[in-house]
């Protein structure tokens, strides 16, 4: 009973339609290499809720892949300060809009992981985030309750009957039906071993149904399994896994890779316009599989990129302006 | 943002530097400070490596008391981890706040009111946006919990305006919903409540908030501005009354640090021509 | 600016009426020389708030150092099968038990350090936990908002409003004064390293107001922070520092020492009565200070419970019946 | 429990190692399992020594997939973590149990009604009690979420009680609360609902539940007892209509892996003299 699977059986694994979302943290391990594919494959209808975005959103936006996202951040860090792609298709009410804050998205991540249906919060209040008038997924006639990916409310407004510590904020949990996360190591049985900050990768691999994992490494479980303090997720948490050098690229990884701030810089000045955005995908990712997308880059750039294992990041990248 | 070179004696310094120091010195030793990406990162380990050297930072993407050695680009870089307390993730640094242990959040914003209410989400009517921006963040998070909050931002007179396009941040008056009455920070917040935006940083001066009404005041001008300048370039009607002269310039020891030390590759400092 | 302190010290930290709280599990990581030291004070009204209780609960409650006590378990594990001394100062009236479920006690912690009045929860429903006529602290008048501790219900109950996923019970936040933990390692400036099973100790350091870390050892700073990843409490969380050795004894600790099973067969066994704790008390905590227990306990019986380092546990010791 | 050996063809066995081997008979391959301590522990790690090789243990105190060499003495055992998934703390055990990844729970009791609704916290009136027990630990947590659970009990006719003094862990017909309404557990627990009370494991027989009905049937007897000894051993009026003969044995291979492999020790069950 394996839990190996390709790239593409993965891309597979991701309908139209899909209720989706990432491991990682803006530029950061992201699964950028079942980003591309999805692209590749043409999905469409795409339910993307994320504690916050990143490139792998733009992408996936830019592609034209998404019809709603719930998420509090987009853009791609000192490589682009925010998302043009998502700006335009909100321009063009291409795509719903449901704006959440960080602490608010990581709770309706966090509530989803502990299996209840809310969690309690006193972020944000008195914002516009808060603003029933802004409810956008409500505006869209789509709190109905048919969806099962989406609540009846936004947010829901209480007193604290406990202590009178004030107005409490409700935030929905997230009904996710499929995380793919991007990390170091995992054993063939699904243990997980993540180096660095964790960002909202344990809450994510949890809160999903179905969770898929593309590792750097498949690891022998037994390794993993002499410092069980170590491991950030347990094998029953895992339902397939894919073995994929540098599937974070063009995002970095502690201790593996840095991000590649050409790369995305380069996406981020081409793909203001549709046009843009479809040149640079014809470019750099229909022609291409995970291995071309690698050779395109080449030997040189990744070398480059490389972390030093001491320090775990590259000392050899230019990252001044 | 781009390099201006000032002169200050014999000292060449930028537009960056005069915020960077500005910011660092509204940290105190000791405290606990959120640091975002950026030039508040970077103003945050200024403010370490002279007046504050015991205080402790947090960033958001997981990292609890770390001490880089070199600048990070993003709160989740790998850079962040050298020498901290603890690594984990967003859950440790939301509940650290949320429990009302962070003295000092840095923050951003593309429009503030004189209350302090910020915009970094979307220009215009939310409904039909002129401009969608990155969203949120952290940024009402941090600012909802820390006991001080400062802003940095360019001035300009259509983002120091009457009325933000979207409140994203809370400022000294903020909405109850769901009904969106009027209501004052403090009462809102309830046991919750620890502070607010305390100052704002824009490329003009700085700015602070009166403790009994909430709206802002002039407190310092940068060289070059007169208060009544930096008046003209709000669209509401700013305090000058309590302007308390120059904001002070930065030294040679900061610029050192800050060129030499913390940013040589002018990351987010460009080096003074 | 050092945080350390003497165990002396730390007993004056908690006062009479101090609401209190530990980390451990049952019989395992429990603050025993502090316990101790808390008993040989003859401190009074103590407010227990543990996520579950163990030895320390039995010890202070058969000591008269307890007048509240919320928690959902108490016992000696395989070496006393309940708490005989809290049932007996049940029977008598000398104490308020308040009855949770564990994990809505866990959550009681989690709301806590998470700086949020309540959490909500589907565990329990349907039971006698959760009936209204078995509230006790309500029952003593006690929740009408006079004891900062006590919140003004016990429970609150409501219907999802969100995924009509059914009944939900909001469980109050629980506010700690003061937590004491006891750990393997700690640094100069707070860093907790725990190895093994971090049981709720994370929560419970955050959740109170005052946190003082009774450490096997403490260690440099920079030693622990060379690995960032394996701490479990970043210094600014820790308000006072221990060092001592053997401070979890007769609890266990995972890599360090077994659990004196003898230690507490014998306790279960005398405490039964009033008379019986007094004169276990007279023998084992009164004419003692914690350099005296250890002598008296021995060296031939501290080395059988030391733990063989490769296992983590002692391979000396008889477990069985 | 103490030792009572009995006789089967040329094998010797306690009571116990019954109780084990038909506790251990409820676990299926690949299912995840929460373990208490004790004979339930012995029984799961049983399972995992002959039919169920790739269950997977899941601890309380925090221990996930764990494969312990040497048995625990509590949930919390330094001896949890060895061959362990990951180890971290209650957060997760609970977390993940509420998530619905939980297929069996093993769980003990001092009293249990027709319904499976089963006592651990006061014996008598809640508010004048006979007897104080241990409470509740996380028994009803674990009833709560997961799709089955087994109870391992004594049994006596004071135990076998129309109505359990205090519902500490609950079963197929519940309380609605504040009311007390009865109700269904089914209907009470919504979308949390996955399953519940599956088995009763007695010192006299093995016992489960009309899925209907919500109420307790004998399936097997143990060697000694008869299906109308055992309704005489029950307060309320059991089923003894769908008895399906007599617990099975312990086999050579079962008793050797307790006595020789799992518990050579006898810290929970005793070794048949």
């Amino acid at each position: 009973m394996s839990k190996r699977i390709t790239l593409q059986q993965a891309a597979a694994l991701v309908p139209d339609g899909c209720c989706l979302t990432f491991s990682g943290f803006t530029i950061w391990r992201r699964p950028m290499a079942l980003v591309f594919e999805l692209i590749r494959a043409r999905r469409r209808h795409l339910h993307l809720v994320e504690v916050q975005g990143g490139p792998q959103s733009e992408f996936l936006i830019g592609a034209g892949c998404v019809d709603i996202w719930e998420s509090c951040w987009i853009g791609h860090e000192l490589y682009g300060k925010y998302g043009a792609n998502l700006s335009r298709k909100v321009a063009e009410k291409k795509i719903i809009v449901e704006d959440y804050s960080h602490a608010e998205m990581l709770l309706r991540l966090e509530a989803a992981a502990a299996g209840i249906p809310f969690a309690p919060s006193q972020s944000s209040l008195g914002t516009d985030i808060h603003n029933p008038e802004y409810d956008m997924l409500g505006r869209a006639g789509l709190r109905n309750g048919d969806n099962p990916h989406i609540p009846r409310h936004k947010y829901r407004f209480m007193d604290d009957p406990f202590y009178d510590a004030g107005q409490i904020v409700l935030v929905p949990a997230a009904k996710i039906d499929v995380a793919v996360m991007c990390v170091q190591q995992v054993g063939e049985e699904g243990t997980v071993r993540i180096s660095g900050q964790r960002y909202s990768d344990q809450e994510v691999a949890r809160a999903a149904d179905v969770t898929i994992v593309l590792a750097e490494e498949v690891v022998p479980e037994e390794y993993l399994r002499r410092d069980a303090e170590r491991n950030a997720i347990p094998t029953f948490e895992v339902d397939h896994i894919v073995e994929c050098k540098w599937g974070g690229y063009p995002t970095g990884m502690f201790g593996r890779y840095d991000v590649d701030g050409d790369f995305l810089r380069d996406f981020y000045q081409r793909t203001r316009t549709q046009e843009g955005f479809d040149d640079w995908a014809q470019e750099w990712v229909y022609p291409l599989d995970h291995a071309g997308l690698l050779e395109k880059v080449g030997v040189k750039r990744l070398l480059a990129l490389k972390a030093n294992t001491a320090l775990q990041y590259s000392t050899s990248i230019k990252r001044g302006g | 943002m781009a390099a201006d070179t000032r002169q200050s004696g014999e000292l060449k310094y930028g537009l960056a530097d005069l915020l960077t120091c500005a910011a660092a010195r509204e940290v105190q030793d000791n405290e606990i400070v959120f640091a975002g990406t950026g030039l508040p990162m970077v103003a945050i380990m200024l403010a370490q490596k002279t007046h504050a050297p015991n205080l402790k930072l947090i960033f958001e993407a997981g990292t609890l008391d770390g001490r880089p050695t070199e600048l990070p680009t993003s709160v989740g870089d790998a850079r962040c981890e050298v020498g901290a307390s603890r690594s984990s993730g967003l859950h440790d640094a939301f509940s650290i706040a949320q429990r009302g242990y962070v003295d000092l959040g840095f923050l951003g914003g593309a429009e503030v009111d004189e209350y302090g209410n910020v915009n970094t989400t979307a220009i215009g009517d939310y409904l039909e946006p002129q401009l969608r921006l990155t969203g949120s963040g952290g940024n009402p998070d941090i600012n909802s919990f820390a006991a001080r909050t400062v802003f940095i931002m360019v001035h300009e007179k259509r983002r120091f305006t009457r009325q933000v396009s979207y409140i994203t941040s809370p400022g000294w008056r903020v909405k109850k919903w769901p009904e969106g009455t009027p209501v004052a920070r403090r009462e809102l917040y309830g046991a919750a409540y620890r502070g607010g935006p305390s100052a704002v940083i824009s490329t003009a001066g700085v700015f602070r908030f009166d403790d009994e009404s909430g709206r802002m005041y002039l407190d310092t001008c940068h060289p070059g501005y007169t208060p009544e300048q930096i008046a003209d370039m709000c669209q509401f009607d700013l305090d000058i009354t309590r302007v308390g002269g120059e904001t002070p310039l930065p030294t040679a020891e900061e610029l050192h640090l800050i060129h030499r030390v913390l940013d040589p590759d002018a990351i987010f400092i460009p080096h003074p021509q």
